[in-house]
C-alpha cells in the first residue's frame, strides 16, 4: 500500500474475456480506480498459486484472478481446473492470514465492459477499507 | 588469531574489485568473450594459464571462469563465457561499459616452464578450450622453448569451435598443428567429424618427452584418458583442470572438494597421476 | 499382541527372500538408543532376526520405494502409510508388481524422538481413522473397527483466532523455519526432480533464510499436497524446530473433503481432486 | 579459593549488561530452547541439557549479507558489510564454546572472513559448564569436556549458593569489572560424561574403508535433509547468491549443507556425488578426515544434537565405532 494512491491490486487477466472485457470499458470510458495492475495470462488456468503467493509475498494488497465463465473457456476447461485450484488456495491463505477478501476470482465475459469496471471499483473500495497488510 | 584478524580491518574477501566491461565478442552462438579492465590500478594483478576468477553479475551472482587471456600481453582481463546458466545468462546480457566486478586470480596454474622442449599436445572439447587459449597463446609467444605443439580442438558443430578467428595464426606458427573436428558437421564442413577421442587413435600422437593438456566435459575427458592410455601415455604426462562446483575460491565453502583436495586452491590444474591418487574418485 | 507382530513379519520377511520374491525388505529395527526403531533394509534372510515392530515404528517407509525402481522390494506399512502406497500408485511413481506389501495393523505410534521413552500418543493417533491398511498382500494383526469420523478439532481452534493473531503465528513459525527441508524429504508426496523452491530461473524464492521465504515456502509446499497428503505427519515428526506442518496440511484436508468429498490414498486409480473437475460444480468462487 | 557469584548477583549483572549491549541467552520458545536476544535476565532458561540449533548462528548465521552493491551515477558502490553490535552471548556450552573455535581454523585461513573476524571480536561469550551430560553427549572423546573452560572469556560452574566464576581472558575480565564477587573454598564439581567413543586412529581408519559399501547401506535410509548439518555447531558449508529489493543488491551468504541434491552439481548438470552412499560419506570424512587432515581437530564436538535430530537416526557415535571396526578388517585384509 503505497501511502498516497491506496492498495496495490496485481490483477491477472484471461487473455480471451477478462482483458477484452478491461478493453471493452476502456474503449466505453468507463473509469476504474487504477490500483489495480494488470497482468495479460493466455487463460485463468495459467495462473499459477505460486504467482498468487509471490505477490502477496512481495508485498501487493489484494489480487485478483479474472477468467471467462465456465463453459466459455477459450480452452474449454482452463476454468474449470484453476476454479477449484482457487478454491483451495483462497482457504490456505486465509487460514495462514491473509484475508480471504484480498483474493478474488471473478469471471468476467468479453461483454461485460460496465460489469468489470464495477468490480475493481468495489474491490479497490474494499482493500481501501480493509487497509494495507500488515506485513510488507 | 582472531585479534589480528579484525585489528588489520580485514578487507572482505568476498568483495569483487570494480571493473568495466570493455569489449563483448561473440566466439560461438552461445558463447561470448568478455575483456574487463579493472577500474582501479591498485586492484590490478598477475596471473598464470590455467587460473581462474569469479565475475560478478549483479543481482544474481558470480560464477568462476578460466582467465583466457595471457596477463603480459595487457589486453585486459578475458574470459569466454557459455551462456548456460542465470549468472551467465545475465552476463551475456551486459553492453560494453557495463559495470562489473572480479574476484581473483584463484588457483594454480599450468607449469609449462616444465613443458619446456617437450611436445605438447593440447586437447578442448567445447568450451573446455577457453582455459587452454592461453596455454597456446605463451608457448606461441615462446615458440622455441617448446618442441611440437598438436593442437585438437573438439565441438558440438562447426559453428561451436572457439576461438576460430586464431586458428590461422596457431597454423602459421612453426612445428604446429592444428586438428579441428566436430560431433556433427553442416553443410559448408569439409573438416573432420568424428569423436575427440576417436581423432586420438587416428591420430597416434607419440607419448616420448610428450605433455598432453586436457580440457572439456568429463564424459569427453574419461574416454579420451583412456585412448592415450593405450598410446602409453603415463598419468603424469595428462594434465587438466577440474571443473568443481565453486562458491568461493578460498577454501572456505567446501563445495569444490574431491577428498581431501579443494579444486580451487590445490587445482584446478591437477596431473591425471595425482587425480588417481585423490581418496575420492572424481 | 505388538510382540507377535514382530515374528509374523520376521518370518514372511525370511520367506520372501528365501524364495527371491523380493531382494530387499524395507521394515524398522531398534536404533542406536536400544528403545525407538529407525528404517532398516534387510537384504539376507538371515538379517531378518534385526525386524522389529512396536509402537515407536513412526516413519512412513513408502517413499523409499522410489530408490528401488525396478528392484521387488518387500515394504512394511501401517494404516496410514497404506494410503502413500494408493498415492504413489495412482500417480505413476512405483509399479504395484515389484512390491510387495507387508500390512500392519496399527496399534498407534508414541511421541517418537532420541532415547525419548515417551508413551504418548502421537497427534496423528488421535484423528487416525485408519488404523487397517488400505492395500496389502499380507496383513498383520487384526482389522479394527473405526472411531466416528475426524472433526478436525484443532484447525477449528486454530480458525477461531483472527487474522492478525493466524498471521503473526505462521510469522513466528516461519523466524523459527531453517529450510532444512527435512519435511519435503520425508514426505511421500514430494518427489519432484526439481522442486520450486531450488529453482532459480525464475527464482520463486529467494535465496535468504528468512521468514518471508519461509513463509512461501511453507505455503506452496502445503498447497502442493492439497488432496494428496495421506496425514501420516512425518513432515511435524521430523522439523528440527517443531512448526506444527498438521495444521496446514489438515486444513486443505477438511477443504478436499467439504468441496470433493475426497480422501487421498484410498484407492489405487483414485483421480485427485486438482487434475479434474466436475462442469456444473459450485465451489462458492467466481460468482 | 574459588570467586562466587550468586544467582541474583549474577541476574542484576546480566540486567546491567543489557542496559547497553545485546545479551543472547538459551530461553525457551513455544517447546525449544534457542538463543534469542533477552531483555530480562527471568527470560533466561539456566536448567537445560543444550538449546535447539547452536550458537553458532551467532558468528555463522543462517543469512547474512556479505556486501551491497548500489549502481550510484553511473558507477556501482560496493559496501562490505560491518559487524558494529556488542553482543554477549550467555550460557554457552563448552562443546559449543569448542565448536566455535575450532570453526576459527576454516573462517580465520588466509584471506580470513571479515564477517567471522568481526562477530568473534565483537562477541564475549560467557560459558556454563554442564551439571549432568545427557545421554547423548559424548564431548570428552571428542577433545571438550563437561567444564572444558579453554574457548570461552567467562565460565560459570553451579554451586550451591551460586555459581563459580573462572576468568579466562581480558574481555571476560573487563566484562566482570566492578562485580564483587565472594571468596569461597567450595571446589565446584567436576562432572563426567562418561561416554566413550573410539575416536582415536579415526583418520587412518576412515582412509582404509573409504571405498567400503558400508556409506551406500547407510545411505539406504537417508532421506537427505539439511537437519544434522544445520544443528551442527562445526558444520560451515555455505552458498552464495545474490538478492535484489527495490533496487539495491545483496550478495547473500545461507547455510548449505552437503546432502542437498544440488550441492555439487556443476554448469551442465554433471554432478560427481551424485548418488546417495557418496553424499553421506562426504558428511562424515569432512569431519572426521578432511578436516583433521586440515586442520588437526577432528570437525565434531560430541554435541549430540544431530544424534537427536537425524530422523532416522544415523548417529554419529555408531558410525565412528563402524568405521573403526571396518578399518581394522580392512587393515589386515588387501592393503
Amino acid at each position: 500500500m503505497s501511502a498516497d494512491n491506496g492498495p496495490l491490486i496485481i490483477g491477472f487477466l484471461c487473455n480471451w474475456c477478462s482483458y477484452a472485457g478491461a478493453d471493452m470499458a476502456g474503449t466505453s470510458r468507463i473509469a476504474y480506480p487504477a490500483n489495480i495492475r494488470i497482468i495479460r495470462v493466455p487463460c485463468s488456468g495459467r495462473v499459477d498459486p505460486l504467482l498468487i503467493v509471490k505477490c502477496f509475498e512481495e508485498g501487493a494488497d489484494a489480487v485478483l484472478v479474472a477468467g471467462c465463465h465456465p463453459g466459455d473457456c477459450h480452452y474449454n476447461e482452463g476454468n474449470y481446473y484453476s476454479r477449484r485450484r482457487f478454491a483451495l488456495l483462497r482457504a490456505l491463505l486465509d487460514f495462514m492470514g491473509i484475508e480471504k477478501e484480498r483474493f478474488q476470482v471473478k469471471w468476467v465475459s468479453a461483454s461485460e465492459g460496465k460489469r468489470f469496471a464495477k468490480i475493481i471499483t468495489e474491490f479497490t473500495e474494499d482493500m481501501t477499507k480493509l487497509g494495507a497488510r500488515k506485513a510488507s | 588469531m582472531v585479534k589480528e584478524a579484525t585489528e588489520k580491518a580485514v578487507p572482505n574477501p568476498f568483495v569483487p574489485y570494480p571493473a568495466t566491461l570493455k569489449s563483448v565478442v561473440d566466439l560461438t552462438p552461445d558463447v561470448k568473450l568478455f575483456t574487463l579492465e579493472l577500474d582501479r590500478a591498485q586492484d590490478e594483478f598477475d596471473y598464470k594459464p590455467g587460473q581462474f576468477a569469479f565475475v560478478s553479475a549483479y543481482g544474481v551472482g558470480e560464477s568462476p571462469f578460466g582467465v583466457t587471456s595471457v596477463a603480459y600481453r595487457r589486453e585486459g582481463l578475458q574470459f569466454a563465457v557459455r551462456r548456460v546458466g542465470t549468472v551467465t545468462n545475465a552476463l551475456h546480457q551486459l553492453e560494453p561499459g557495463a559495470k562489473t566486478g572480479v574476484r581473483g586470480p584463484f588457483g594454480n596454474f599450468f607449469p609449462l616452464d616444465d613443458y619446456k622442449n617437450k611436445n605438447i599436445i593440447i586437447i578442448g572439447g567445447g568450451i573446455g578450450f577457453a582455459p587452454l587459449r592461453p596455454v597456446i597463446t605463451t608457448i606461441l609467444d615462446n615458440r622455441d622453448d617448446y618442441a611440437n605443439v598438436l593442437i585438437l580442438n573438439g565441438a558440438r558443430s562447426p559453428s561451436d569451435l572457439c576461438f576460430a578467428s586464431e586458428f590461422d595464426d596457431w597454423v602459421k606458427s612453426p612445428r604446429t598443428k592444428l586438428e579441428l573436428t566436430v560431433d556433427a558437421g553442416d553443410e559448408n564442413w569439409n573438416g573432420r567429424v568424428a569423436l575427440i577421442p576417436d581423432v586420438i587413435t587416428e591420430l597416434q600422437p607419440s607419448p616420448k618427452d610428450a605433455i598432453t593438456i586436457i580440457c572439456g566435459p568429463p564424459i569427453m575427458i574419461k574416454f579420451t584418458l583412456s585412448r592415450l592410455k593405450q598410446l602409453g601415455f603415463a598419468d603424469e604426462q595428462i594434465v587438466t583442470t577440474l571443473e568443481g562446483k565453486m562458491k568461493c575460491g578460498l577454501g572456505k565453502c567446501f563445495r569444490c572438494n574431491v577428498g581431501e583436495k579443494y579444486v580451487c586452491r590445490d587445482g584446478p590444474v591437477f596431473t591425471f597421476e595425482q587425480i588417481s591418487n585423490f581418496i575420492e574418485q572424481f | 499382541m505388538v510382540a507377535d507382530f514382530t515374528q509374523q513379519i520376521r518370518d514372511k520377511a525370511k520367506e520372501l527372500l528365501e524364495k527371491g520374491t523380493v531382494e530387499c525388505v524395507i521394515g524398522y529395527e531398534t536404533g542406536s538408543d536400544g528403545f525407538s526403531a529407525r528404517p532398516a533394509f534387510i537384504y539376507e534372510s538371515a538379517e531378518v532376526e534385526r525386524l522389529i515392530f512396536d509402537n515407536t515404528c513412526s516413519h512412513n517407509l513408502v517413499k523409499y520405494l522410489l530408490n528401488k525402481k525396478g528392484k521387488p522390494t518387500a515394504v512394511i506399512v501401517k494404516g496410514c502409510d497404506s494410503r502413500a502406497l494408493n498415492l504413489l500408485l495412482s500417480e505413476k511413481q512405483i509399479d504395484r508388481d515389484n512390491i510387495f506389501i507387508i500390512g500392519v495393523v496399527c496399534p498407534g505410534v508414541v511421541e517418537w524422538g532420541w532415547n525419548n521413552h515417551s508413551d504418548q500418543l502421537q497427534i496423528r493417533c488421535n484423528w487416525c481413522r485408519q488404523h487397517n491398511p488400505v492395500i496389502y498382500d499380507f496383513l498383520v494383526g487384526e482389522p479394527v473397527t473405526e472411531g466416528p469420523p475426524d472433526d478436525f478439532a484443532d484447525i477449528a481452534a486454530m480458525e477461531t483466532k483472527s487474522t492478525e493473531e493466524r498471521e503473526a503465528f505462521w510469522r513466528e513459525q516461519a523466524e523459527h523455519c531453517v529450510r532444512c527441508y527435512a519435511c519435503r524429504q520425508a514426505c511421500p508426496g514430494c518427489y519432484c526432480i526439481d522442486c520450486f523452491v531450488e529453482q532459480l530461473d525464475p527464482e520463486w524464492v529467494g535465496i535468504r533464510i528468512a521468514p518471508e521465504e519461509n513463509l512461501m515456502w511453507n505455503t506452496i509446499r502445503a498447497f502442493h499436497l492439497a488432496g494428496r497428503c495421506i496425514s501420516c505427519n512425518e513432515c511435524e515428526r521430523v522439523c528440527p524446530v517443531n512448526i506444527p506442518l498438521s495444521l496446514l496440511n489438515r486444513r486443505m484436508e477438511r477443504e478436499v473433503l467439504g468441496l470433493f468429498d475426497y480422501r487421498a490414498g484410498m484407492s489405487e486409480d483414485a483421480v485427485a481432486p486438482l487434475i479434474t473437475f466436475m462442469k456444473d460444480e459450485k465451489l462458492g468462487i467466481g460468482e | 579459593m574459588t570467586k562466587i557469584i550468586g544467582k541474583n548477583e549474577l541476574e542484576s549483572w546480566l540486567s546491567g549488561i543489557m542496559k547497553e549491549r545485546t545479551v543472547f541467552a538459551p530461553t525457551r520458545v513455544d517447546d525449544l530452547i534457542l538463543f534469542r536476544p533477552v531483555r530480562s535476565a527471568n527470560e533466561i532458561v539456566f536448567d537445560y541439557e543444550n538449546t535447539n540449533l547452536s550458537p553458532k548462528e551467532l558468528f555463522f548465521p543462517r543469512t547474512e549479507t556479505l556486501f551491497t552493491a548500489v549502481p550510484k551515477d553511473g558507477d556501482i558502490e560496493l559496501t562490505p558489510t560491518i559487524v558494529d553490535q556488542e553482543v554477549i552471548l550467555f550460557g554457552i556450552r563448552p562443546c559449543d564454546a569448542r565448536g566455535i573455535a575450532i570453526l576459527d581454523g576454516p573462517f580465520l585461513d588466509e584471506p580470513a572472513d571479515s564477517l567471522w573476524a568481526q562477530h568473534r571480536e565483537k562477541t564475549t561469550m560467557i560459558g556454563l559448564s554442564c551439571t549432568k551430560p545427557a545421554p547423548q553427549c559424548f564431548c570428552t572423546s571428542m577433545g571438550s569436556a563437561p567444564n572444558d573452560a579453554s574457548n570461552v572469556d567467562i565460565m560459570l560452574t553451579q554451586v550451591e549458593d551460586g555459581y563459580a566464576v573462572e576468568t579466562i581472558t581480558e574481555k571476560g575480565e573487563k566484562l566482570l569489572q566492578g562485580v564483587e564477587l565472594r571468596e569461597s573454598d567450595v571446589q565446584p564439581p567436576v562432572p563426567t560424561c562418561d561416554v566413550n567413543i573410539p575416536a582415536e586412529g579415526i583418520v587412518e581408519a576412515i582412509t582404509k574403508m573409504f571405498d567400503d559399501p558400508y556409506w551406500s547401506r547407510l545411505a539406504d535410509r537417508c532421506i537427505h535433509c539439511n537437519v544434522c548439518a544445520y544443528v551442527c555447531p562445526t558444520c560451515y558449508c555455505f552458498d552464495i547468491r545474490d538478492r535484489t529489493d527495490k533496487g539495491k543488491t545483496e550478495r547473500i551468504r545461507t547455510w548449505e549443507s552437503c546432502q542437498s541434491k544440488g550441492f555439487t552439481r556443476i554448469a551442465g548438470g554433471y554432478d560427481p556425488r551424485a548418488d546417495k552412499g557418496t553424499r553421506l560419506r562426504q558428511r562424515f570424512c569432512h569431519k572426521l578426515l578432511y578436516f583433521p587432515q586440515q586442520f588437526g581437530a577432528l570437525g565434531c564436538v560430541g554435541c549430540g544434537r544431530c544424534v537427536i535430530a537425524c530422523p532416522v537416526n544415523i548417529d554419529i557415535r555408531e558410525i565412528i565405532s563402524d568405521v573403526q571396526k571396518i578399518g581394522a578388517e580392512v587393515g589386515q585384509g588387501s592393503n
